[in-house]
This record gives structure tokens, sequence and C-alpha cells, in this order.
């Protein structure tokens, strides 16, 4: 089947019509936080009682992707109108149709205006709670698709790559590694057989940004790749995706099952001698898949243990062949790089960090959900402004950002900006974009603990300072929270980080021992605390029960 | 013998049910799907674990057979990999998420109370078989923290009583309430 | 989805950016050197006389860069790099044993002493261990680590052999020899981090392994005593290799023979 | 000249080590006129005396009796050396450790024991859970692995120390020498 931009053009405008032929169209939120707190039973009422009206004609009931504020769930807006309701349950349907067209309800009223969704500035995530993830139409109807269009029809591989170069993003999958040089180094491998790979395993604990673009627009994922497989010259693609995310594997089969029907996805995409094919492979629960050569391992079907590089996947990836891998957010942001040119994104953000970046804000903070801000935002902005701050009023501690290779940044660093240079200045990285919030209920030596014991239980094995490294460090924390802890083992501690960090394989090793440099950097006193006075002023550790036995 | 001659003379793993039984053909289908190729391993492994909820040796050996990998090199993959699992899973599962969200949020405490209530710690199954407690790494409702997941349905901002209760459902159901 | 898997190419895969006729130069711990584009740096310092400790690594079996015992320092790279993975480039300055490096080292060798039960004097290995050796040439003379004292079992069900996993180090040499000279891919590694084991078949008795051919290269390969004789008493058990380069060399025939269809 | 006071103890230890240090026979001559043995098996000093130069402690530290009398030796010794792989490593002493200590126990004197099997709770020092080696509990000025160190080793270490020297073992001796 051949495709033309007609053909998009004529789609769109079909799915346009459809939807402003209704006179309110109301969003339920269906992404996953969302629909663990029900908002799937909201959106069944909501369908139930608007057929019971008799409404169907005039009224649309839209499952949609995350529309963000998580903590506030279930959410749903209602167009043109432009108004959020939070915490909507089934009890609340009746009354929300009958205010259709009236004011809105009081009661469950979010205000819009709210500084959450005013500084956010949304790229990725532009569709995310405004179309139907399960219908291809509605994503074309936002112009989707048509970048791949401009691209195959209008531009030369090495044109798309310069855009992206111009563009100057980084990749957004932790290290921030600049995208362009990576397309450049896998288009110029010598290979007729070359692969693109999405690295849809978002293993930080504690981050939700890939599921949830993956949840609410999924299309845009694929596009990203299909222009990146064009850009580098490769045919085939997988994305890697984690089994612990049902839904989002659900979306992404569909909308390739959709793009391949309509010819968006396989043979002659758009009447041009380009094919496309993409592939599901799930990840089946190992963190360190998430890095590069482990990832192709897994996809090749073995054990997820990284390999020494060089050789890079970009010369030596899946199967022996030239690779690019590219994480989620980072190929979602290629479709309206297309689409406004690369001198568009290098317009937002800061120097050396360009575009936005999308965060997952979670933990002690009054706005857990999905945030999309300019790089260079600032930290406190970012917590007290967007975030809304502490809840039970309490004492903001501590922001953890870049999961189990990151550091946690103290009050005293919250007016830096979010970029990846300010952040590695204050001992932490960008990471994938998780950012938890931690405030004086948090012990900083058990969060050290807690990440510690992950990167313990998630070493690959291989190596030998990440192995047994990780479980010595381990076990050194273990001690000073349960109140056996001496003095000398500050040292000892220091000494493995340092020894782990210089001498292991891979990054999971390299980067292990963060969260335990910066909290013995910024929060050493509460290692001093837990191992001279044996308290911990969390109370998050059981030190008494200890004591007590001793 | 030697594991890399032809799959027909390894057939001996093959459990007896395999031609009439439904699942064992959606397990067949993934595999032709990939050509029956050795790259299919993982894949495999995720379609026996979503149709018998488990791998047993027996379906081990089975899919090295079909697709010619080394027996120690399935087994390396089926424990390497946390999502799948060797143990016949209980009647309900109770997966607790220990993401960081979860964990700043309370996760150890739900673990707590359960162990103490049920008698059960994380990867352990009730002895009457009714009840299994996993954790996971992160199911990435950090929005929601803390996330536990019953049976396959996600719920979000869980405390201990809410667990309990849930929990005490499935038992009280079960004891014919 | 319905639409086929894509099928690799079943050749083996080529590394294209390495040209194995071009030679460069460059130099170790200051002596100039010259090697082909193909060769590590561990093989052009052992040919040079030049010694870096290795554990993992063993001629004849592919490398794994995994007891990152064999680091080295690069002039100008960021990182220490393993020699038995690393390439050289025209014009590198690498440093084997700087104080750092020599530091590093003693205390990954700690961490592997912590890791099992290592008891050198009721070992059968005792004097010819290459754990052993190399706590002596490193300058180890104890562990700073706590010991971990997992508990392990010894698996003597082998007709003629054992395996004590309190010994093992992981360095994978045997999953490797039965792999890559025997074909018989009897051992790999299960589980993962810390709990990684090594295991024979489906994780069964090593005597009930339908795969295991009983060729014994496993046993000779393991640079500790966790695979051995049965018979042997302490420091008894003395490991043969030379059979290693000879069934390396005949396989590496036998594949051209395949290859060319001739024989 | 004063000579150097010497001492030397056994903790859970075979006594080997020192059965080496008399295998130095008439080279330890060489050295007598210097030194002065002031505590040890090999003569005879009920408490360990105030001010001693150099203490060999061979064994491990399996029971709160050895922990004891090596905190007390650290405290009135200049120069500890650890001596023999047990000292050192926890060697043989520490193959209990993989065990609960009860588990221990009773295998020793319940199940293998024919005549009042009983664990013994009176009149003998408490075991401890995990046997370890000096320096996690003291600081160590020298390490001399060996399953028993050589006596060569043992005479270097002491003829380095008589004459100011750090002692350099290395190649001497190792591990399960």
């Amino acid at each position: 089947m051949t495709l033309a931009i007609e053909d998009l053009e004529g789609i769109a405008k079909i799915e346009k019509e459809r939807q402003e032929g209704f006179r309110h169209r109301i969003n339920v939120c269906i992404a996953a936080g969302c629909l663990s707190c029900q908002s799937g039973l909201v959106r069944e009422a909501l369908e139930k009682e608007v057929g019971r009206r008799g409404m169907e004609n005039w009224c649309l009931v839209k499952g949609v992707g995350c529309l963000g504020l998580c903590a506030a769930g279930p959410l749903i807006s209602v167009e043109p109108d432009g108004v959020y309701y939070q915490g909507v349950t089934v009890s609340d349907v009746s009354e929300i149709l009958d205010s259709l067209g009236g004011s809105p309800i009081g009661r469950l009223h979010c205000p819009a205006q709210s500084p959450f969704f005013t500084r956010q500035h949304r790229i990725v995530t532009e569709n995310c709670g405004k179309i139907d993830p399960e219908r291809i139409e509605d994503y074309i109807a936002e112009r989707g698709y048509e970048a791949l269009y401009t691209v195959l029809r209008s531009m030369t591989p090495g044109e798309v790559i310069e855009q992206v170069v111009a563009s100057g993003m980084r990749g957004r999958g932790g290290a921030g590694f600049p995208s362009g040089l990576k397309w450049t180094a896998v288009s110029k491998a010598v290979n007729n057989t070359k692969f693109v790979i999405c690295n849809a395993d978002e293993g930080d604990p504690g981050a939700f940004m890939d599921r949830s673009v993956l949840e609410s627009d999924p299309h845009r994922v694929i596009e990203g790749m299909a222009i990146a497989a064009y850009a580098v010259g490769a045919r085939h693609g997988y994305v890697y995706v984690r089994a612990e995310y049902p839904l989002a594997v659900k979306r992404v089969r569909t909308a390739i099952a959709q793009a391949e029907r309509l010819g968006v996805l396989g043979s002659g995409i758009f009447n041009t001698r380009f094919d496309f094919k993409i592939e599901v492979r799930l990840g089946a629960g190992a963190f360190v898949c998430g890095e590069e050569t482990a990832l192709i391992a897994s996809i090749e079907g073995r054990l997820g243990r990284p390999r020494p590089r060089p050789p890079f996947p970009a010369e030596f990836g899946l199967w022996g062949c030239p690779t690019l891998i590219n994480n989620v957010e980072t190929l979602a942001n290629i479709p309206p790089i297309v689409r406004n040119g690369g001198r568009w994104l290098a317009g937002i953000g800061t120097e050396k960090s360009k575009g936005t970046k999308v965060f997952a804000l979670a933990g002690r903070v009054n706005n857990t959900g999905l945030i999309e801000v300019p790089m260079g935002t600032i930290l406190r902005d970012i917590v007290f402004d967007i975030g809304g701050g502490i809840p039970e009023g309490r004492q903001f501690k501590a922001v953890q950002t870049g999961g189990p290779s990151g550091g946690c940044i103290p009050e005293q660093h919250l007016d830096m900006p979010v970029d990846y240079e300010s952040l590695a200045a204050v001992g932490s990285i960008m990471g994938s974009g998780g950012m938890i919030i931690m405030d004086d209920a948090s012990c900083m030596v058990d969060v050290a603990q807690f990440f510690m014991e992950f990167c313990m239980s998630e070493s690959c094995g291989k190596c030998v300072p990440c192995r047994v490294g990780t479980t010595q460090i381990y076990h050194l924390l273990r001690k000073i929270t349960n109140g056996t802890g001496k003095p000398s083992d500050l040292a000892m501690l220091e000494e493995l980080c340092d020894l782990v960090k210089n001498t292991s394989l891979c990054g999971l090793g390299q980067t292990a021992p963060n969260p335990v440099i910066s909290t013995l950097r910024y929060f050493r006193n509460e290692y001093l605390e837990h191992i001279d006075d044996k308290t911990c002023q969390a109370g998050a550790c059981k030190i008494g029960s200890v004591r007590e036995a001793l | 013998m030697d594991i890399k001659s032809e799959p027909s003379s390894r057939s001996s793993g093959e459990p007896a049910q395999t031609t009439e039984d439904r699942r064992w053909r959606l397990v067949n289908r993934t595999m032709r799907m990939h050509g029956n190729e050795p790259h299919a391993l993982i894949e495999t492994l995720h379609s026996v674990q979503e149709h018998f909820g488990f791998l047993d040796l027996d379906a081990l050996k089975y899919v090295a057979g079909a697709l010619r990998v080394p027996l120690s090199r399935v087994y390396a993959v089926a424990t390497f990999y946390h999502y799948f699992t060797l143990k016949p899973p209980g009647e309900h599962t109770c997966v607790v998420c220990k993401g960081t969200a979860c964990y700043i949020g309370g996760a150890s405490s739900i673990l707590d109370s359960i162990q103490q209530e049920v008698g059960i710690g994380p990867g352990e199954t009730t002895s009457d078989g009714q009840i299994s407690l996993l954790t996971a790494r992160c199911l990435g409702s950090c929005g929601l923290a803390p996330a536990t997941v019953f049976d396959g349905q996600i719920c979000g901002r869980m405390t201990s009583a809410a667990v309990l209760e849930r929990i005490r459902r499935w038992t009280n159901h079960d004891t014919g309430d | 989805m319905t639409t086929p898997s894509y099928t690799p190419d079943p050749t083996p895969y080529v590394r294209r950016d390495v040209n194995p006729v071009r030679i460069l130069t460059f130099t170790i711990d200051g002596r100039d050197v010259s090697a082909r584009e193909d060769e590590t740096i561990l093989s052009v310092a052992r040919q040079n006389g030049i010694f870096i400790p290795t554990l993992c690594h063993l001629d004849g079996l592919s490398e794994r860069g995994a007891c990152r015992l064999c680091i080295v320092e690069v002039k100008g790279a960021p990182k220490l790099l393993p020699s038995c993975v690393t390439l050289p480039r025209q014009d590198m300055e690498v440093t084997t044993n700087s104080d750092r490096v020599a530091d590093y080292r003693r205390k990954i060798l700690e961490l592997m002493y912590s890791e099992r039960n290592h008891v050198c004097s009721v070992c059968v290995s005792n004097g010819h261990c290459e754990l052993q050796n190399l706590s002596v040439v490193l300058g180890m003379t104890h562990v700073r680590y706590d010991y971990i004292y997992p508990k392990h079992a010894i698996d003597a069900s082998h007709e003629r052999f054992s395996v004590d996993h309190n010994r093992c180090v992981l360095c994978q040499r045997c999953v490797r020899v039965c792999d890559e000279i025997e074909g018989a891919h009897t051992w790999d590694v299960m589980g993962r981090g810390i709990t990684s084991r090594v295991i024979t078949d489906l994780n069964q008795p090593w005597g009930s392994s339908e795969t295991c051919t009983g060729c014994g290269k496993c046993v000779q390969v393991c640079p500790t005593g966790a695979l051995s004789e049965k018979g042997k008493s302490v420091a008894e058990m003395i490991k043969r290799r030379q059979f290693l380069p000879y069934l390396q060399m005949m396989r590496r025939e036998g594949r051209r023979a395949v290859a060319e269809g001739i024989r | 000249m004063n000579r150097v006071r010497i001492a030397t103890t056994w903790l859970d230890g075979c006594s080997g080590c020192h059965m080496s240090f008399l295998d130095m026979d008439e080279t330890l001559a060489a050295v007598a006129d210097r030194i002065e043995i002031v505590y040890g098996p090999l003569v005879d000093a009920k408490e360990f005396p105030d001010g001693v130069d150099v203490t060999l402690v061979e064994g491990a530290v399996g029971n709160a009796h050895d922990r004891e009398e090596l905190e007390r030796i650290r405290e009135r010794t200049h120069i500890l050396i650890s001596f023999g792989d047990c000292a050192v490593t926890a060697n043989v002493p520490a193959m209990r450790n993989q065990f609960k200590l009860q588990d221990v126990l009773k295998r020793g004197y319940v199940d293998n024991v024919s005549h009042h099997p009983a664990v013994p709770d009176a009149g003998v020092p408490k075991l401890l859970e995990r046997v370890r080696p000096l320096h996690e509990f003291v600081a160590v000025d020298l390490f001399l692995p060996g399953c028993p160190p050589p006596s060569e080793a043992i005479l270097l270490a002491l003829t380095d120390l008589l004459e100011g020297r750090t002692p350099e073992v290395q190649g001497k001796t190792r591990f399960g020498a």
C-alpha cells in the first residue's frame, strides 16, 4: 500500500471533524497512574451514562494518556472548556455530565492555571493527555507522521542527521551523549544491515517518564524510530520494553499494528524505497539491560551481561551489525525536531543542554507526577513551585536525581539550574529523569543503603568490583544503619566506592557508588550520628532494637 | 549426547501433553514466529510463563531442545532475569513495589505487616498455596506511591491496613465467606 | 504481532573497525613496542616480557574483561582499561604497573578472597593455585574487607571430578572451554550478582548431566581448586593445560576445512 | 643492651605456627641473646605482661575469651604480628562460619555424641557467632600468612624488626604455605 501526504491530511481532517463534531469532549486519563486509582471505571461509567442519556452524538468520552498530575488522579479534562477535574470517582459522573456547558464543579476543580501546568514546556509530552493513544488517527490529527513524510520525500539521510546535530540534543537515557554524534557514527559504519533500537527498559526505580510517553503517545516514538532508521540506514528496529509495563507493551504493539496497517511502517513507506519494520522485545526484570551491550545481548536471547566497549554498538551492535540505540524520550524528540528544525530545539534550554527534559516527580512532594520543563530550570522551582512543596508541613531535605546512578542534592544547591553539567558538578547526574524528593522523615544513610541494595541485586555478576564491591558496601551500610558501625567504616566505605567506581566494567558498577558518595558528601553528619551516637534522627533505621539486643 | 545435535534427538524432554495442550501450541507459535532460532529464548520463556504461570524444568528442557539452546544456558537465562520464576505462584499474588518513591513512602512497613499477618516474606508463598508475595523494582506508579498490585490490578497510595484488608478478602473468601 | 521476526545472518560476526594486517607502534611502560591492530595490549605486553596479572584470561579462550586484574593506565584515557580486551592505538602510552593500578589490583584480589570460602591450607590446589599465587605476586598479605562466608555446597556426583563452589572465583573459564573447545556447553552461570553460581545443565548434579562428555577440560583450566579430580588430596591437584593451544589450532583448521569444503 | 621483649600466644589455632617457630632451631639461638621471650606457651608466665615489644598471635578469634585476650595483648604490645593463616584469614576455624552457631554446637555436642549429649554452658568461653581474623578486632602491625608460616619467614621478620627495618615478607610466605 502506498500512502501519500494527501492521505495523511485526509485522515487528519476526518479525525478533526469527527472530534469537533462533538460539542463536549471528556478526556479521561488512562495511563497507569490514574488507572491504578480506578480511572478505567470512571471512563466506563461516563460512557455508559452518556449512552443512557442519549448524548453520544454531541459528547465524546475519550481515553487519553498521562495528564501529568498523578497525585490528583484520576484526572479528567473537559474540552473545549479547558477544565480539569481531579480525584474523580464513579459517583461524580452524573454531576460532571450535568455541568457540561455550565459552570465547572468547584469541588473537583483542578486549577489549570497552577504553576504545575503553566510552568511546563511540553514538547515530548505535547500529546499526552490530549490524544487517544490507541487511535493512530488521533495522532495523525496532531500532525503525526508528517515529519516522517517530510524526511522520506524531501530530505537525504545526511540532512536529517544535520538537523539532529544542529538541535544539540543529548541522549535522554542518562549519560547525555550527543545524539547527533551517535547517529553520525551509525550512519558512517559500513554494513548493509543496521538496526535501530528504542531503549524502553526504564529501570531506574522512581522513574516513569518512558512508561508515560509509551502509554500516552506511542506513535511519536515509532515515528522517531522510523526517522532514525532512515537517517542511519537501518531497515529493522526493536523496541525493548520492560515486561513490568504491560500497558505500555500493549499500546506499543497496538500502535505498531496500526502503523503497519496504514503503511507508515512496512515496505516502500510513502511510496519511497524505504522499508522499516519494528518488533517488540520484552525485558525480563534486569536493570543492567539498560546498558547498551547488555540490552543487545538480551534482544539476542542471551544473558544481559555487558561486554567491554569498544567496540561500541554503533560499529558492532546487534548481531554484530551497526546499531543505533536511543532512549524513548530521545526518539520522541525527533518528530518535532524535524518539523521545526534543529535550531528550534537548540533555542530551548541552556548552552550545553538543549531542549526540554521530562521528569518524574515523586516522593515527599505535593504534586507527584510527570512534568516537562526546559533544561536549565531552577531546581527549587521544580520542587516548590511546580511540585508544590513538601506535604504535611515537613522540611525539605534532599532531592535525588538519576536513580541508583545519581546522587542526593541538598538544600544548599537548590538554586542551581537543572542541566547535565550542573548536576554533575554537585555529584549527581541527569539520568533518565527520576526526581525523588525527600523530607526530614527520610534518613540519608537508609536511602544510600536502599540504592546500594538495588545495585547489589541488579549487578550482573560479571566483573569482580561490581559483584563483590557493591555487596561489601551494602554490608557496611547495613552495619551503620543497624547501629553496629565503627568510625573506621566511613574510610572503608570511601575506599570501596572509589574502587567500584574506577574499576568496574560497565556503567552500572561505575556509577553504583554515587548515592553513597553524594550522601557522604552532604550528609556525613547523619552517618556519624548512626556510628557515634547510635541514633537515627529521621527514625527510619531500626537502631533501637539492635541496641536492646546487645 | 551432544547438545548441539538435531532437536528431534533431544525430544525426550518434551512434555507428554504438548500436542494436545493449547497452551503449548501458543508457546510453539512464539518459537515458530522467531524461526525456532536460539535468539527466541527470552520471548519463548515469556510465553511459557504467561501461559503456565511459571517455568518448570520440563518446560525449560523442552524449550532448550526446540530452540537448540544448551540446557545450562536456558537455566542461566531463566534465573538471571528476575521476571521469570521457577516456582509455581499461589492462587493470589500480591506485588509490593519497592521503587524509590514507594520505599520513601513506606513500602518496607507494608512488607513487614504482611510478614506479620500472613507469615510470608518476599518471594514466598503461603503453605496452603493461596497467597504469593512478590516485590517489584519499580512499577512506574511513583506518582501514587506506595503502589501494590493485587492479582494484576494495580492500586496506588496503599497503607499497611489497606493491603492487609485486601489480603484478608482473599483468605476470607477462600474459607467460604 | 503477525509478521515473523527478523532472522539474523548465521555467519560469524566480524569486527570491521579493526584491520588485522596493519601494524602500529606504541609504548608500554616507556618501551617502544609494535603490534598488529587486532592484538590486545595484554598479548603485546606478554610478547615483550612485560608482566600483567590476569585471572579470567586464558590463552586459547575468548576474552571476558571481567576479573579486572589486568587493568592498565593509558595516557589521556579517563578510565582504567582492561588490557585483555583493549586494542592498542598508534602512539598510545600504556602504564602497566603504576602505584594506582597496583593498589586497585590488590583491592580487587581482596574482594575475590572475601567473596567465597577460600581455605588454602586444606585445598587440593594449595601451592598450584592461580588465586593464591596472585596474592604473592601482588603482595596481598591479608584481606581487609569482611569475609562474606556464603554457604556453598560441594558436588561430588561426577564419577571422576568434583566441584567445590567455595573455591570458585566465577572466572568462567570452565564455561568457555566447555562451550568453545569441547562444544558441549554443559556449564553456565545461574543467577546474577553475588548469588551467581556455575551450574551444569539444569542446575542438576554434575554426575547426572546429559551433556557432559567427561573430557575434564573444565577441571584443567580452573585456576583454583574449585574443579578438581577425585582422589587428589591437599596440594596434589596440578592442572595440565598443554592441550589447549593444540585444540584451539586444530579447531581453527577444522573450521577452515569445513568452510572451504576440503579435507 | 636491653633485650627485645617478645611474647607469643595462640587463640583459635592448632599450634602449628608455634611448631614452625620452634623449627627455627639453632637459628633461634643466633638471635637469642637479643630477645627475651616474656610470655607464651613456651615459657612459664601466668599473665600477659605489660610493655611487650613484639607479640606473635597465632589463631583466629573464635570465642569471647579470645577476644578479651586479644584486646589485652593489643593494649600491652608495641608491635602485634598476625601470625599464620588462622590469625590472618581465620582459615580452618572459620569453616564453621557457613553454618549457624547453634547448628555447629548441636552437631558437635549432641548429634555425634552417644554419652550425655548436651551443649556445655558453664566453664567454657562463649563461642562467637562467627570466627574472625585478628585485624577485624584490633589493629595489626604485620601480617605473616602461612599454614604455618615457614620458620625462615618468621626468622626474617624477627631479624628485620630487631634491625629496625620494616619486615618485607613478600615471596617468603603465602596463604596455605
